[in-house]
Parts: C-alpha cells; structure tokens; sequence
C-alpha cells in the first residue's frame, strides 16, 4: 500500500506529460470504430451469441474506457497512488455486484404450503 | 528528536488571538480554526443526541406505556440514532481532532485544500440544519431508513434522507483533503514508517470516508427517488427487493463503524506511549492493522444481515469473513498493553481514559464474536445484545476515544490545563454509568427481548431499570467532563507549557497553541515519534 | 456464566447453547487475562513520586506478533466453524417437517395450516415433530423470532422465507417480530403452543369457529363479534353512554357532531355505512363530539371484509325495534351447561363472554383496566390514597359496583355497571377462581 | 479570504502551505479521487440493474426494445468527439495556447448541449407513449393483464393456488394516480399490459443522473473557457483545464458503459 519511494514530491518535477497530437487522433479513430463495432455487434443477427452478448459488450466497452483513461486522461503517466485509487473503486465495484449475486441468484426457494380446504368455497363467499 | 530551532516564542500571538472579528473565524481557511467550529457543532449534536437517548431510557424505566405514545417513541429512537451517528461520531474525531492535528503532526502549515476544509465545514452545517428541520416532523423509520416502511410511512422520511446525503458530502471532501494532505504535504524525512499511528488510522479513515459514502449517499437518493417518483427499485409490489436496500445500505454502514472507531484506535495509539514512557510496541503492526480493518471493512456488511433472507451461500461466507476484521482489532489491543510492559506509568486523565478504552473495547470486540457466529447471531439479531455491543464499540470506543483526544490535546489547542481532579472524578462517572447502562442490555439480549421495543414483557423490568440508573449516571459523567474544559478553557489561568507531558511527536514541538503557520519553520524529522527510553540490544523496530 | 438464555425447548437450542457458552468462556478468559494484564503493569511499572524511572526502548516483537495473530485466527476458524455447521443442523429432516404459513402484517402474526384453517396470534405445533414456518410480509419488513427455540427469520414481503425448529418439549413461548415495522412493533406478539401429537391433530381438525361462522346470518356474526371483540364494553345497545357511543339507533342517524366542531352529513357520498366502516377501522379519523380520543383500538388490519359486514348488519339492526339485545334468556341447556362447568372454566367463560378481554389483559400489559395477571391478592394503592387487598370480597364488589373502588392510575366509569345482574353468587366465584390459575 | 491567492495571468496562485508544482499533482491527486467516488455512486445503479436484469430477464429484455438505439449511437458518438476536444484543450493549454484552449472547450460544451437535446427528444417521445416513471397504480389487477413478455424467470407462476390471503402475489402496480398526469387510455394501456417492472425505473435514474453530470460538466468546462478568454493559462499553470478534462472523460466513460447496457443489449 505505501510506497517508500513516495517522499514528498517524488520526483518529477514538471507538470503533466504531453503527448503528440497523433496519440489523440489514433485514439479518437479507436473508439469511433469500436463504437461501430459494438453496435454491429448487437444488432447484426448473424452474431447473436444469446447470453454472451452482454460479456462482448461489456468487454468492448472496457476496451473504449481505458483507452480513454489511459490516454485522454494521461492515467498512463500518473504515480502509482492514482492507479490504485483507480483500481480500488473498481475493485469495490466489482466486490459489491459479485457478493450481491451470490445473495439474490442462490436464495432458498422456499413455497408456501398448497392449501386443501373442504371449507374454501363457503369461506371465500363470506369473505 | 527532530533538532529543528525551538519553538521561538512568538509573544503571545498564536492561533487564536491573531484575528478575533467573527468574520474572521467564519472564513477562515486555517484547518485549526475549522477544527474548533467542527468540535463545537458536533458537542451541540451530542447533547441533542443525548436528550433524546435519556428521554427513551426514561419512558423504558417500567413496562407499559408511561408518558410517551408509540410513535413518539419511534420518533426518539430514530433521532437518537440518526442525529448522534451522521451528525456527531462520523465527524468526531476526524473532523475535529483530524483537522486540528493531521498538519501539525506530519509537519505541514494546513491541509492539501484548505478552501475545500471550510466547503465540508459549511455542507456539514446545512445538512445539520436539514436535519434540525426533521427534528420539527417527525421520523420513525429508525436511522437505517429500511425500504418497504421508509417508502410507505407518512412521516418527512425525504427530509432526514436529504439531511444525510448532504453530511454525506462533507465527509466525503474531509476524506479526500486528508488523504491527498498525507500523500503530498509530509514534511522533509517523514516517511510513511515516521508518522505517528493518528494520522495512519485518519489515513485508513479518509479512505473509507472517500469510497463508502458515496454509496450510501446513492442508496438514500434511490430511497427520496422512490418515495418522490416511485421507481420502484426497492418496492416489492412492483417487483424490487427489499433486502437490495439493505445491502447497499449495510455497503456504507459497516465501513461507517471504522470511521468512527478507528481514529480513536489511532488516540489511544498515541496516548498509551506517552504516558508510559515506551515506545508503541509493533508500531508497524499497528499501524498496518489500521490499513487493514480499513480495507477488509469493506467486505463484511451483510453479517447486519445474516437472518435478513439471504442466501446460506452469502451468509456463511459473511459469517467467516467477518472474524477477518476481528484479528487487525485484536493486534491492536496486544500491542497497547505490551506498550506498558516495564514502562514508567503516570495515571494522567488521558491514560485513564485509554486504559478505560482497552477494558471496553476488550468487551466490545469480544460479544462481536457472538453476532459473527453464525448460529449464535439468528438468536441475538436484533435483540438487545446488538444494542449493547454496538455501544460498547460506538460509545466505548469512538466517543471515549474523543473525550481522551480532548484531554490529552487540550493544552496544544488552548495553551491551558483543565482542572486534573475534576477530569478524574468525571472519567469515574462516565466510567460506571456507561457500564451500568449498557452492561444490563446484555442481559436483556440474553433473555430474547428484541430491540426498538417501545413496551417489553414484565419479566425484563429489572434489568431496564438498572439501565435507566445507568444512563442518568452516564449523562451526567458527560457533562461534567465537557462543562471541565469548557470552563478550564474560559476561566483557567494556569498557562499549559508547550510540551506538558514531554511527547515526542511533532505537533508539541510547536508552542501551544499553535501560531497561524503551525511551525516557524518546516521540521525535518529524523525518527518515529515513540523513541522514548534508553535503546536495549534487541529493540531494533 | 451464569444462565440467562431463555429455557432450550428446541432439538438445536441445546448446540446453540454449548457454542454461546464456548463464546462466552473464551471471552471472558481474554477479557480478564487483558485487562488484567494492563492492571497489573499499571500498578507494577507506574511512575513512583513523581520522578519517571528509567524504561527500556523496547519496540516490538515479531514472535509475539505472529503468536497473537495466529492464535485469535485459530481460534475465529474453530468459533466460526462450529457457527455454520450448528447453522446447518437447524435445518435436519426438512423434508418430512410440518409445514405452517406464516403471514406478519402490520402488527399481527396471521397463521395458515394446510388443511386450511388460520388463526391469529396463536399457532399450535405438535411435540418432537420438525416444523418448518414460510413467512412472507404484505406491507413491510417483519421478523419471526421464538427466543426459546432459538430461531429467527425476516418475513420479507414479495419473497417467501422460512425457518425450521424441533420442538422438544411442550408448553406455551413467547415469538416477536424483531424487525422494527411501526408504531405497534413492540404489540406484534404471538404464542407458539406446542401440545401431544394427539392434541395437536385434535385442534388442527376442530373447525368448529369456521362452522359457527358459516352457519351465522351477517348480524349474527355481528352480534359474536361485538362480544368477542369487546365492543359491548364500551358501546352499549340501550342508549346509556359508555365510553363510547351507544349503538342504539345509531344506523338512523343522518349526520354527527366532531369533537373538532365540524359536523359530517350521511348522503350518498358519504353513506353512514362507511362511516361506521371508518370509524371501525381508523377511530380517529372522526371523533363524535364530547367523547375521548384514543382509546378505541384501530381495528385495520384486524377485521376482514365479511366480518366488518357483519358488524355493520348487527349495528343496522339496533334501530330500536327489536328488543335491546339483552343476554339471550338462558335456555335450559345453557343453564346446565354453566352448572356443569368447573368454577374455572365457569370464570373463563365468563372472561371471554362478558368481554373483560376487551380491557382486562391476561398477560400484564395495561389496556383500559388493570391487567387480571397476579390480581388476586394483590396489594395496592386507590385513586384516593387508601390501600386495597384484592381478595375475594374486593373482587366481588369490584364487579358488581366497579365505581365502589378505583385503582390508582385508572378511570372511573368506563366499567360497565350491568354486570350486577348477570353475574350471580357462582358466577364471580368462577371468576374469582379463574383468576387464581393466572398468578 | 485571507489565504494570498493574487492571480497574475499564466502563474499558478501562490499557496503559503506547498509548492505550484506540489500543488498542481496535490490537485490531479485529489481530483482522481473525487473521480473514484463518481465511479462509486454510480457503482449502485450498476449494480441494482445487473441484478434486476438477472430475475426479469424477460421484462428487461421487452422494455429495451422501447428505446430507440439509433439515438444513443448518436449521442456516444458526440461524446466521443466532445471527449476528444477535451483532451486537445489540455493538450493546447499545456502549450499555452489560451485561445485554442477556448474555442475546443466552447465545441466541446456545444456537444454537451447536443446530446441533451438528443436525450430531450428521447424523454419527450417516451413521455408520449406512457413510459414514464411515477407510479399508476390502475385498479386492474396483475393476473388479469400479465406481461406478454416471457418472463421465463419463475416470479410470475406461483406454487399456491390460493397463497395466503389477501396482497401477497406480485401485482403489479405502476401507480402514479388515476390521471393525476392526463393519461390517455393508450398510455394507460400500454402501461398495464407491459409489465415493465422498474427497466424504466432504472432507465431514468441511471440516465437522468448522467445528463445532470453533463450539465455539470458544461458549467465547469464554461468557467474554465472563461478564464482561458481571459489569458488565465501558461505552460506552467493548467491545472483547471486539466480538472475540467479530466471531469468530462468521466462523464463520457460512463455513457460508454450505460450506451451498450441500455440500448443494445438483447
């Protein structure tokens, strides 16, 4: 969790990290064509994959995010604290909807008991 | 001992004197000053939290109804426990102690976003404005706000939700300053393995502010949103899941009780080693144990709801894992009373008040086993033995941690000594009232009464009546330990040196109280603050 | 540690208890061993007159570290274990459990059997036989919890879940709702009463209330009802003012006076029939000027449809023509039937007819007048300061001339002052006893 | 205020408690964590719509054919662009060209505002049609109009005939007043017999919170624009592009992940 390179200032002494203009183009280029392919994907019937459509969504979706966060927002270039407070989010994310699937999907199936009443139709008349 | 120039003196000019106007304290930015106003904000809240308690303890004194009707008393138990944990305990030590020190003790002149500090101060005072409007119409949905009754009840149910998600926010911004303050504003040679155990426990406390509240700041949206709107998430009739809110509600509240309780473990970290001349034994243990319950707390909630529906997948798996967050707990207290082995022990109030800490929360971690085990907690959910643990771990530990903060503090942030044997005779009150009080409810729990009860079987009488005695006890405890400083502080004469009880860390090495910039100039620091006692072969740390 | 837990009348309270007490040993075993530890080095290391003696700089241990890390983890492995297979255990012999519906909503426990009967309040289970309950809510969360067998469960409404015990031993338990549901949280009482197997098929077979229900006309449903609920102790059919106001002719009325002032007019929009309707289910809603507040108990949620017909019918029929609706004339079987009957059982009869139930409870809590738990013999204080011995003299009086004796804390005149002459000699012997077998 | 903040154009403002530099990563730190907390407050709408997807597949799948994807192709692409822009901004204020700075963050606002017209349009057409949250609670009970959906998730077909009296089965209910709201018989109709559960629910929580982060991104871009008109950026002080950029990237990756979770889903 804590680096001991991390004393103050650590390092670098300069201000961000500046990158070419063709960084910006290629990946603007990246997630217009993944957009595409994302639609393509699930409207295109030929690929029609039943359940995996969403884990190919998502996964492409993922794809397009770190791209965006690596270089549109320079996480690429940044100190190892902020990828872990990138990370630890995510990490929590994923804790929260895992432990709440293995709640909600497993519960017990618990029925009422049938009811066989000879009294039923006389009962339900005056209720 | 960091050899920077002494504390020149600079007259008498310090913190508080130098600019008096009111304006002056309402905008300041010096994370002193907004400590102070958060300490007198949240007292306030904790006597409003207090009536209310004794209020209830009262009409609890005898079965029956005596001078309150149900729904008052729903309405008590839910502003007792909404106002004293959003409004007072999850700012307390933080926000008051937290921003007074966290600078002075890792050598900086203010936190890393020092406008931001006084943004969270004023969030803090609306959201308690909010909530002193929901004291007017009434809430009785319990501080929890559970989904089906909070969605159907008629009481300002969106009043006290929105009361909450805003204080949500100022925890929120607190926790971000303070940790971008550790990372970036350490002092020359302060590594992480030179700050004193308060600031690692308000590190793993910032953290958790900054990534659980959100969630529930969400959840109690979604809540205002269905009861507004209908959506209709977390109402059964169209489909949603109770037990969802929950979940996400317990996501925050289980993080929460760390926020509380860890500072005071970084207090009583701090307390223990000076009073007993010794360095803090395993100072890296306790210090990674901080780290540690701050993260493996995020794992744990459901064991809040482990009779709740759930899944016995979800519930074993909360039961196991929960005994995780119970080893760091334990450390930590091995290593406190290993610190006083062979030290030379003073009986200051503070040490009182933390040797006190130790025996409570030695109680509080201990009936933690019982609700982690599974078997055992489908007997005592909700039942009156989780009313007693969780005040042994809230009251017990975070606010006795504040009030032993205030005593052993109290010289640094107002350069006066409080009156030593009225301090003593207030801890013995507190000390035997809170016992009193809450000892008894484990009782209660034991014999099956559940809680949030407004009238009870006659056979659990006795026991509610030696709690009511207690809680008078208790109450009085408080206010004659708080009316102390407050007098000490106005009244006394006696000028507090800048070191009184010879600590090593870096916040007494500047007069008391501070001037404006914390240090005349910035330290450098050259060993951990618990270097006390004359080196043996062995004591390498 | 001394014994607390309520008594183990379930197959897996004795486990659930071995594991508490383990607990508890462990706990206090470290608890004293700490502290006691802390105490000791206060007193032997602490500063003598005023001078801090010299102390080593001792800054930890990793042996010890790594001891009291693994031992706690040892120790929370085998705690937790033994949790979840107890846990497990709670669930033996599902398959062949008896199976109960359990339905809480706001502020009652509603049970349905499988051959169709339901009771409310009360449910029966035979001894040594598994029985699983499937609770489900209707408006919010509940909680069913029986502390003596050691097993609790949220009714979550819009899910069904359950709980399973083993009664070993019989006899009548407390169950709760521990989950906070509102304003009557702390009311939403039940018993759980578990008889022989015999008994038990006797009772789960006795539809003999279903019957009495069927066979009834709606106002004679209404008339049971206003005795078994108790409205005959506040609201009198022959136009005397009780607490609340008389039946008599009240059907007729084409408007009523509010406390508040207001006055509410019977037409087709708001027909007399929903007002009384109202004010069964929700009394505040209209309160009829010069009468109290709060006192009526809010019927919603009690009630079903048919027998608020019922009462409704039974009200409209007190219109004056038929003779007010005296205690019928004890016909000759009555008669035998009361003179066969023990002094106990004469005195429950009584209880339940005459509708003490409606404001003397059986179970010490206060609804109008002093509960009859412990009664007899008690000793107490009047309104006007004196003492009382409530012996069999007492009780008499206090029956046949409530006003005579006021207890301390209680109203006047709310008693019905007709008992005088329904109540014979016998009669409040029979009384007197039965309220001997409620000390 | 009396902490010293003069501010001369193209230097960062003087702080007494840490260095520019010190300063400027003090403030990507603290801005990278504030990021986190977004990430998590919309941590529980992900969550409740994974697990709801999961029990009402069926019902899910039915309402997801309700939006029209064509439109959110439109807005994921503006967000795109307008992310772009955002990162050229940074990239321009980095070189210290305020004016550049300016006009890529006034496109970059303009595409916020294009997307909200888009999203406008989306709300006013479902509006329309009755799928709106809110409650209508039609005395027409669920049996009688169940779904046509095939919710083949076993909620609907339950185990008792006659379960324990009274309320307890999954009607369905989506009440907001009889016709607090006008509703017309087709809204009304359209309602009942589709039995939407909370998608909509859902759908408006997730995407109503995200377009009030696009107008609060806007706002932040506006004021930074503003400073940059006035010269207010050099090479050494960009801090406040950086935030504002850093800010609406957050705002695009979330679209990013809502974009194919809404609307391709199937």
């Amino acid at each position: 969790m804590s680096s001991h390179a991390d004393t103050h200032g650590d390092g670098h002494d300069e201000l961000g990290h500046i990158l070419p203009f063709s960084t910006y183009r290629n990946v603007l280029i990246g997630l217009l064509v993944l957009t595409v392919l994302t639609v393509v994907v699930a409207k295109v019937d030929t690929f029609d994959f039943g359940t995996l459509n969403i884990v190919i969504a998502m996964i492409i979706a993922s794809i397009k995010a770190s791209i965006v966060a690596l270089y549109f927002m320079h996480l690429k270039y940044e100190d190892k604290i902020t990828w872990l407070y990138v990370f630890f989010p995510l990490l929590l994310l994923a804790l929260m909807m895992g432990l709440i699937f293995i709640d909600n999907p497993l519960r017990r199936d618990d029925r009422p008991v049938e009811i066989h009443d000879p009294l039923a139709q006389q009962l339900e008349a005056l209720q | 001992m960091s050899e920077h120039a002494a504390a020149a003196d600079h007259g008498n000019l310090n913190y508080l004197n130098h600019e008096t106007t009111l304006w002056s304290w309402l905008s300041t930015v010096d994370h002193k000053r907004i400590g102070i106003m958060y300490l007198f904000t949240i007292t306030i809240f904790f006597i409003v939290g207090g009536i209310a308690a004794l209020t209830m303890r009262m009409e609890l004194a005898s079965a029956g109804p005596d001078f309150l009707t149900p729904d008052q008393y729903n309405v008590l138990f839910t502003l007792h426990g909404a106002i004293m944990i959003f409004l007072f305990i999850v700012p307390g030590i933080p926000a008051t102690m937290g921003n007074f020190l966290l600078p002075l003790m890792i050598g900086a002149k203010d936190v890393a976003f020092p406008r931001l500090n006084l943004l969270s101060y004023y969030i803090y005072v609306v959201g308690a404005i909010m909530a002193l409007f929901a004291l007017l119409n009434p809430i009785d949905t319990g501080w929890t706000f559970y989904a089906p009754y909070s969605t159907q009840t008629k009481s300002a149910v969106i009043l006290m939700t929105g009361a909450a998600f805003v204080l949500g926010f100022s925890s929120i911004l607190t926790g971000l300053n303070f940790v971008v303050t550790v990372h970036r504003l350490r002092c020359p040679g302060m590594t992480w393995d030179r700050l004193p155990v308060f600031v690692w426990a308000l590190y793993a406390t910032a953290v958790i502010q900054t990534l659980a509240t959100p969630v529930v700041g969400m959840t109690l949206l979604l809540l205002i949103m269905e009861r507004w709107l209908g959506v209709g998430i977390f109402d059964p009739k169209m489909g949603g899941d109770p037990v969802l809110f929950e979940h996400f509600f317990w996501f925050y509240s289980h993080p929460v009780v760390y926020i509380m309780v860890l500072p005071a473990f970084g207090v009583v970290g701090e307390i223990i080693p000076v009073f007993s001349r010794k360095p803090l034994f395993g100072y890296k243990m306790v210090c990674y144990a901080s780290l540690a319950i701050a993260l493996v707390g995020f794992l744990v909630w459901a064991h809040h709801m482990l009779v709740a529906g759930i899944s016995d997948t979800s519930a074993i798996y909360f039961s196991v894992i929960t005994f995780g967050v119970a080893i760091p707990t334990a450390v930590k207290v091995f290593n406190w009373v290993s610190t006083m082995y062979k030290g030379s022990i003073s009986f200051d109030t503070p040490m009182l008040y933390a040797m006190a800490f130790i025996f409570l929360f030695m109680i509080a971690g201990t009936t933690g086993v019982y609700l982690a085990t599974l078997a055992v907690d489908v007997f005592y959910h909700d039942t009156y033995f989780v009313v007693a643990h969780f005040h042994y771990t809230i009251q017990g530990g975070a606010v006795i941690g504040l009030i032993a903060a205030l005593h052993f503090w109290f010289p640094k942030m107002t350069g006066k000594m409080y009156n030593e044997h009225i301090a003593k005779i207030a801890f013995v009150l507190v000390f035997v009232g809170f016992n009193l009080t809450f000892l008894p409810q484990f009782v209660l729990g034991m014999e099956g009464m559940p809680r949030r009860y407004f009238d009870y079987l006659p056979e659990f009488q006795s026991m509610h009546r030696l709690s009511t005695v207690g809680a008078l006890v208790n109450g009085f405890g408080y206010t004659f330990a708080l009316l102390n400083l407050l007098f000490a502080w106005i009244f006394s004469k006696r000028k507090a040196s800048a070191n009184p009880y010879h600590s090593l860390s870096l916040e007494w090495q500047t007069q008391s109280p501070p001037i404006h910039d914390n240090f005349v100039e910035t330290p450098t620091v050259t060993d951990y603050p618990y270097g006390y006692g004359t080196p043996v072969e062995g004591g390498a740390h | 540690m001394f014994r607390y837990l309520p008594e183990q009348a379930s197959k897996i309270a004795p486990s659930v208890d071995w594991l508490h007490n383990w607990i508890t040993d462990l706990s206090v075993l470290f608890t004293v061993a700490i502290c006691g530890a802390m105490v000791y080095f206060a007193i032997r290391y602490r500063k003598r007159d005023g001078v801090d003696h010299e102390t080593p700089r001792i800054e930890g241990s990793n042996f010890l570290e790594v001891v009291w890390t693994v031992v706690p983890t040892l120790i929370s492995i085998w705690v937790a274990y033994y949790g979840i297979v107890i846990y497990q255990d709670m669930r033996e012999g599902e398959n062949e459990a008896l199976v109960i519906n359990a339905v809480g909503k706001q502020w009652i426990w509603e049970f349905q059997y499988e051959n169709g009967k339901q009771t409310v309040g009360e449910f029966v289970v035979p001894v040594n036989r598994p029985v699983k309950v499937v609770l489900t809510a209707t408006d919010v969360l509940h909680s069913f919890f029986v502390p003596a067998m050691r097993i609790k469960k949220d009714a979550v409404p819009g899910h069904y879940t359950s709980v399973m015990f083993t009664p070993v031993k019989t006899g009548t338990y407390h169950t709760f709702c521990t989950e906070y549901c509102g304003t009557n949280h702390s009311g939403m009482l039940a018993k759980l009463n578990v008889v022989s197997e015999a008994e038990y098929e006797r009772w789960v077979n006795d539809r003999s209330d279903d019957l009495a229900k069927l066979s009834m006309t709606p106002a004679k449903l209404g008339a049971k009802l206003y005795s078994d609920k108790g409205c005959v102790a506040c609201h009198s059919l022959n136009g005397t003012r009780l607490v609340g106001p008389s039946f008599l002719k009240l059907y007729q009325q084409d408007g009523r006076k509010l406390a508040d002032g207001s006055e509410v007019k019977f037409d087709e929009k708001f027909s007399v029939e929903e007002y009384i309707r109202e004010s069964i289910l929700h009394p505040a809603a209209k309160v009829v000027e010069s009468y109290p507040n709060g006192l009526m108990p809010a019927f919603d949620g009690q009630l079903s449809d048919g027998e608020l017909k019922g009462l409704i019918a039974f009200i409209k029929e007190q219109d004056g023509s038929a003779p007010a609706q005296e205690e019928e004339p004890a016909s000759e079987d009555m008669t035998a039937k009361l003179a066969a009957m023990s002094l106990e059982e004469l005195g429950q009869f009584h209880y339940e007819s005459k509708a003490c139930n409606g404001c003397h409870s059986l179970d010490g809590s206060q609804i109008v007048g002093p509960s009859f738990k412990g009664l007899y013999g008690k000793k107490g204080e009047l309104a006007d300061g004196t003492e009382y011995v409530a012996d069999d003299a007492y009780i008499q009086e206090s029956i046949w001339d409530p006003n005579a004796k006021i207890v301390k804390g209680f109203q006047p005149n709310l008693m019905l002052q007709t008992y005088k002459d329904q109540l014979k000699e016998r009669d409040i012997q029979g009384i007197i006893a039965y309220m001997k077998t409620l000390q | 205020m009396n902490s010293a903040v003069e501010t001369i154009p193209g230097e960062p403002p003087h702080a007494h408690h840490w260095t520019s530099v010190n300063a400027y990563h003090g403030a990507k730190l603290g801005m990278w964590l504030f990021l986190a907390t977004e990430i998590l407050l919309f941590s529980v709408l992900f969550t409740s719509f994974a697990i709801y997807r999961f029990l009402y597949l069926g019902e899910f799948h039915s309402a997801s054919l309700q939006l029209d994807w064509r439109m959110g192709a439109t807005n994921t692409a503006v967000l795109i662009i307008s992310s772009f822009t955002a990162a050229l901004a940074m990239d321009a204020a980095q070189h210290g060209n305020n004016k550049r700075v300016r006009n890529l963050l006034l496109f970059t606002v303009a595409c916020g505002g294009i997307f909200l017209v888009v999203k406008y349009f989306e709300y006013s057409h479902k509006y329309d049609i009755g799928l709106f949250p809110g409650r209508t609670c039609p005395e027409v009970h669920a049996d009688a109009a169940s779904g046509h959906g095939d919710s083949h998730h076993g909620e609907s077909d339950h185990g008792a005939k006659a379960d324990h009296g009274g309320g307890h089965h999954q009607e369905f209910c989506w009440p907001t007043g009889d016709n607090a709201l006008g509703l017309s018989d087709a809204q009304k109709e359209m309602l009942v017999s589709n039995n939407y559960k909370m998608y909509f629910g859902l759908y408006y929580c997730m995407t109503g919170l995200h377009a009030l982060h696009v107008i609060i991104g806007m706002a932040v871009l506006s004021w930074v624009c503003l400073l940059a008109s006035r010269g207010r950026f050099s090479e050494k002080y960009y801090t406040p592009v950086e935030l504002g950029a850093l800010y609406w990237h957050l705002v695009d990756l979330i679209w990013i992940y809502l974009f194919p979770l809404l609307y391709l889903v199937d």
